[in-house]
């Protein structure tokens, strides 16, 4: 599905991405763990276009994505949490996650003449969603309004009704209580039912280590290991990178 | 500020705005027979000076003419050049002041009033001598005259004095651009020529690169065809650049600042002006121009002059019982060789006066008529 | 006939909303620090009033000052693909120096400080809006119109985009919507109908110059959008009035001859930066620029 | 015929660099336009006229004095109306929208106690000037090239070696981490005001001198210093400094070959290249 081939970022001295080479097979949880500045957010900004690799290729299913522009990446069908909360805190939950659905509203003519209802199938899709989380009568506060752990369930859930074929999630659970991170386990495992690929960066390692199909580690811009949750539980290099020469 | 304060606050600026407007709407006009004029003059801004020169003018004659009973009274518009301004200015004279007089003053002002008072069959004094102005309307009148007759008058001194290459630098206006065509009429033919005509906006200070074009080409003669302020600056400049050259200039800079600013430079220019100091022989406008000189402590200046006559004008007009602005209108027409500082007043058909512009020069720090 | 001063200012109400709700649009909505919106009212108003001169009928120049200063709107959207906040601002300002100085300088087309006199009123289907009241009828549709069309906009999906683009552009980039393009559309439909605003103030004082033009024009429309609250056009249309009908009581106050011109200047700045201190955050603003 | 244009340009640009310099001062600290700036060169030269033509006192005291009010009067200027918006947490189109208020309100004021007529200081006796590798200078002219050299040296060791220099820079760099750090950042934006408004007397005492006194002359001023500090990097005073001369020198030799009503429009439309081109300007950094 997704392919990086010796991708390389350096911001002046810092070495960000040095060389860094992995693969994210369909269908899979593939979680991506590691020490703090190890690259990884730094890999999800190059891959979601945010960010211009100096060097290195990003292929995902065939397409040669390292260049691309962000919304162009987007359409094609990889769609990105990130690590801040990044609402649109003007505007109601509802419309927060409207704005995911699809690109019709970037049709100017269209929308000045149309009569813009808002169509019954898309209406339901969202108090679904919002049902699943419980949040069903947040729907038109605005999301300046919400607390940390709910900002970052809607986040989710904008991020999950973007049309997607890959989900790259960036830290879903740091900060949340105890109760949403019930919550947000959750639908990533109704996800992985699903049958969606996901990449997945988290510090919590027994959250990740029995959500993942698949680990890669990385420290300091380098995929140092990977493979199974269990084998990675126990690999010495690991733990090592972890817990610091 | 806690809410309340807040709403406090805002109740009271919005009282304050309709309770004004209110105020202003239901004010009671005055006595029927005081005839009203609304003088819409730059009293701030870039044009300040020029538009408080007006106001003396006003203000003298006002105070002749009221001595015994008010006949004329002056409501002050502020235009600040901003033609929205002068707009709504015009629309509240003649609708709630109900003025059967305008003045403006500056060319861009004038043209924008022009229209509203000719629908409004109010007469409009336009103090600019922006050509064909009084040809827009037979209410629209000007005491200024046409300023080409000016630059004519500067061509026919400069073709006496044989000079063969001549400069220019004036201010991009309607009047000094009409100043630069009629001096060109005049100067231009067989072997004379205008080597170098440049203009200059409102918020230039600094001249000396125009001087130097101007000393590289080498003129016997420079006319500075602009507003005293900038005369002066360029006069200084261009001595400070070593251009000796005579210079010509034309009607305003006939002021305190301006021999202030160019002070021993201003030695010897020559330029035209309609106003005739010396030969005034009538005792009443002789003292005018005493009372004008020991009040603000400098000669009236032709801004000065100009609405001083008008406003006499108006009273004369006035005092034979005519009150309303098309029977003032057929009087200002009727009006012979008023006698007035800045020349007698005689109106062509269209309104506008036609004055013989006399060369004036500053001798010692005066301003005196030029003799050859 | 008191009425006639209050049509005049009406009108100028009118040509203010147009101005200040457009305004709203890429400022209040879009979160594009444009301070170049004078420079489209400008291309507006001399578009509109040459192509009168030259006898093209009223929609031709009406039409005609919109499309041009829409053009000018999507030239001046270029810099928005790179620029953000400040430097945004800067760049328009900069423009709408520039806009001045061809106006001023382009004496062949505009005749500089001379300006267009005698620019005729409008006439549509055979009768001439040459008085007031009926130009104010014609300004107060074309104000409707105007106001309907950006409301719709903003209230559309379309103007849900632009208000994600200004709360969070990179986020609404990753949803996969082209910013750069909402924000020229934007850009350009505010300069759309300024362009239109140029038009009616030409038709309507008859004479333009480049003085009608300079930073101190802008003013005023910045404080409607800011001090009636962003993205609030409820907010925009009150703000407009007060600060329309702001100036006019100081006609009215009888300041002794000598003062009477700085004397208002000085009341009108005071009210400006006590309103600004006292209410930064306008009437009805629900929404924080970062 | 070259060097009197290099000297012209030279000129021009020293005179607009003196605004410019204090401007982008108070800009790279505070981070918003202070268009007002131009009404305190305005003011300040005011106050010059005042001390020395009006009550006589001595020549060089009433520059002295001058420069104090300077320095005071920005610093009333920021307590009275820019720290009660900071207060209100006000964007910076606010605090420019109230800084062209301030604009109108200060020219009202001097229009109102001054009146519109221009003044002249009257200290300089206006001669021939000096000539100089053909090209003509005067003494006045002089004292303003170098005044506005000794000026970008001061500025330049200032903000890159003394105390106050290095902590308004940290401010100017990122507000917060300085906060963190224990420097008063409200402190810096008065030290800011302070410095910045007493380069604009200084600015305003040359200028005045050169120039003569108008009260509309603070507008004209602080456009072309706008634009100079632009063109040299909106954030550094350095190329502030360097863009004003930029700019006095392409605008003289521009009018040498194009008309002289073009000097507004060539200034503008080198202004919108940058921006367009260079954003941040000749030695700005790329944000």
């Amino acid at each position: 599905m997704l392919e990086i081939k010796n991708l390389k970022k350096y911001f002046g001295g810092v070495k960000a991405v040095d060389n860094c080479s992995f693969e994210v097979k369909p269908k899979t949880i593939t979680a991506l763990i590691g020490p703090n500045g190890a690259g990884k957010s730094t890999v999800f900004n190059l891959v979601s276009g945010i960010l211009k690799a100096d060097s290195g290729k990003i292929i995902f299913s065939g397409a040669d994505i390292t260049k691309a522009k962000p919304e162009k990446i987007s359409n094609l069908g990889i769609s990105r949490l990130f690590q801040q909360t990044k609402l649109f805190n003007n505007l109601t939950v509802k419309e927060n996650l409207l704005l995911a659905l699809d690109n019709e509203d970037t049709k100017f003519w269209k929308n000045l003449f149309s009569l813009n209802k808002l169509s019954k199938e898309k209406e339901t899709k969202i108090k679904e969603m919002l049902n699943l989380i419980g949040m069903e009568k947040f729907e038109s506060t605005l999301t300046r309004d919400l607390s940390y752990g709910q900002k970052r369930l809607i986040e989710l859930l904008r991020t999950i009704l973007n049309p997607h074929k890959f989900l790259m999630v960036d830290e879903p659970v740091a900060g949340v209580n105890p109760k949403l991170r019930e919550v947000i386990a959750k639908i990533l495992e109704k996800l992985k039912n699903q049958g969606e690929t996901i990449l997945l960066i988290e510090h919590d390692m027994n959250f990740t280590l029995n959500v993942a199909d698949w680990v890669i580690v990385m420290e300091k811009g380098k995929v140092i290991a990977q493979g199974k949750p269990e084998e990675i539980r126990n690999n010495p290099r690991v733990l090592e990178a972890y817990l610091g020469e | 500020m806690n809410k309340t304060a807040k709403t406090i606050l805002w109740v009271v600026i919005i009282v304050i705005v309709i309770g004004a407007i209110w105020y202003g709407v239901t004010r009671k006009p005055t006595t029927e027979e005081v005839i009203k004029i609304g003088a819409i003059l730059p009293l701030t801004g870039k044009n300040a000076s020029y538009g408080e020169r007006t106001q003396r003018g006003i203000e003298l004659a006002l105070e002749e003419v009221n001595k015994e009973e008010k006949i004329i009274e002056v409501i002050y518009e502020d235009s600040r050049g901003d033609l929205k301004e002068a707009a709504s200015a015009a629309q509240k004279l003649i609708n709630i002041d109900k003025v059967q007089v305008l003045f403006s003053q500056l060319s861009g002002v004038s043209q924008a009033i022009a229209p509203i008072a000719q629908e409004n069959k109010i007469i409009l004094f336009g103090f600019t001598s922006t050509p064909g102005f009084t040809k827009q309307g037979d209410y629209i009148f000007s005491n200024r005259g046409d300023a080409t007759n000016i630059g004519k008058r500067l061509g026919e001194f400069a073709i006496e004095k044989e000079y063969k290459k001549a400069a220019i630098v004036y201010l991009n206006n309607e009047t000094h651009k009409g100043i630069e065509e009629g001096f060109r009429e005049i100067f231009e033919n067989n072997d004379r020529s205008v080597v170098i005509s440049e203009l200059h906006e409102k918020t230039e200070t600094d001249f000396r690169t125009i001087l130097t074009k101007i000393k590289a080409a080498q003129p016997q003669v420079i006319l500075f065809s602009s507003r005293d302020k900038y005369v002066a600056m360029m006069l200084v400049q261009a001595r400070e650049l070593g251009l000796d050259q005579q210079v010509l200039s034309v009607q305003g800079i006939d002021s305190k600042s301006f021999l202030e600013i160019a002070q021993h430079t201003a030695e010897g220019i020559i330029y035209a002006q309609t106003i005739v100091y010396e030969d005034i022989t009538n005792p009443e406008l002789q003292e005018t121009l005493k009372e004008h000189q020991n009040r603000y402590g400098e000669p009236m200046s032709l801004y000065a002059a100009n609405s001083y006559d008008v406003v006499k004008l108006l009273a004369k007009i006035v005092k034979t019982g005519i009150k309303t602005s098309p029977a003032i209108k057929i009087a200002l027409l009727e009006t012979r060789d008023f006698p007035g500082i800045s020349g007698d007043i005689t109106f062509d058909e269209t309104g506008n006066v036609h004055k013989e512009n006399k060369l004036f020069t500053v001798k010692n720090g005066q301003f005196v008529p030029y003799e050859e | 006939m008191i009425s006639a001063y209050f049509i005049h200012l009406l009108i100028l109400i009118g040509i203010y909303l147009i101005l200040a709700i457009s305004l709203q649009l890429s400022v209040g909505f879009t979160g594009l620090l444009n301070l170049g919106h004078i420079a489209f009212y400008c291309v507006g108003a001399y578009a509109s009033a040459l192509l009168a001169l030259n006898g093209f009928p009223f929609w031709i120049y009406f039409l005609a000052a919109g499309f041009l200063a829409m053009i000018f709107g999507f030239l001046l959207s270029i810099p928005t693909k790179k620029l953000k906040g400040d430097y945004l601002a800067l760049a328009t300002l900069g423009f709408s120096f520039v806009i001045y100085a061809v106006a001023l300088n382009w004496t062949g087309l505009t005749r500089g400080p001379l300006g267009l006199p005698g620019i005729p009123r409008p006439t549509l289907f055979g009768f001439t809006f040459s008085d007031n009241v009926s130009f104010l009828i014609l300004t107060f549709i074309i104000v409707l119109i105007s106001y309907l069309i950006i409301k719709k906009i903003t209230i559309s999906p379309f103007g849900k985009v632009l208000e994600a683009t200004r709360d969070d552009e990179l986020a609404t980039r990753v949803l996969g919507k082209n910013t750069f393009k909402m924000k020229s559309i934007s850009l350009a439909t505010s300069a759309f109908f300024a362009g239109l605003a140029g038009s009616l103030y030409a038709s309507y004082i008859t004479f333009i110059d480049p003085s009608s033009f300079t930073l101190l024009q802008l003013i005023p429309v910045l404080c409607i959008v800011i001090i009636g609250g962003l993205a609030s056009l409820k907010g925009t249309i009150i703000a407009t009035i007060i600060l329309v009908l702001l100036p006019e009581p100081l006609r009215f106050i009888g300041f002794p001859s000598s003062i009477v011109g700085p004397a208002r200047q000085i009341i009108y700045g005071l009210i400006l930066l006590l309103i600004l201190v006292y209410r930064p955050k306008g009437f009805y603003g629900k929404v924080e620029l970062e | 015929m070259f060097s009197q244009l290099f000297i012209n340009g030279l000129i021009a640009g020293a005179i607009y660099a003196l605004v410019a310099s204090g401007f982008s001062l108070i800009y790279s600290t505070c981070k918003f336009i202070h268009f007002a700036h131009g009404a305190v060169v305005a003011v300040t030269a005011y106050i010059l006229y005042l001390f020395f033509s009006l009550l006589g006192l001595n020549f060089w005291l009433a520059v002295i004095l001058t420069i104090i009010f300077a320095g005071f009067f920005g610093w009333l200027i920021n307590k009275i109306l820019y720290k009660k918006l900071r207060k209100r947490k006000a964007s910076n189109v606010i605090l420019l929208i109230a800084s062209v208020g301030l604009l109108i309100l200060l020219e009202s004021l001097i229009l109102l106690f001054f009146g519109a007529d221009v003044k002249t200081i009257g200290f300089i006796k206006i001669a021939k000037g000096l000539e100089f590798l053909g090209a003509i200078i005067t003494p006045l002219q002089i004292v303003i090239i170098i005044s506005s050299f000794v000026l970008l040296f001061l500025l330049f060791f200032f903000t890159k070696k003394s105390k106050i220099g290095k902590a308004m820079r940290a401010v100017a760099d990122n507000r917060d981490v300085a906060e963190i750090v224990g420097i008063s950042a409200e402190k810096m934006f008065s030290w800011s005001f302070i410095i910045g408004s007493a380069i604009a007397g200084i600015a305003g005492i040359l200028v005045g001198l050169e120039q003569n006194l108008e009260p509309t002359m603070g507008t004209n001023l602080i456009i072309k210093g706008f634009t100079g500090a632009i063109i040299g990097g909106i954030g550094s005073v350095p190329g502030a400094i360097l863009g004003s001369f930029l700019l006095g020198f392409s605008e003289n030799f521009g009018i040498w070959f194009l008309p002289s009503g073009y000097k507004d429009a060539i200034a503008f439309i080198i202004l919108f290249v940058f921006l367009l081109a260079r954003p941040q300007g000749i030695l700005g950094r790329k944000k």
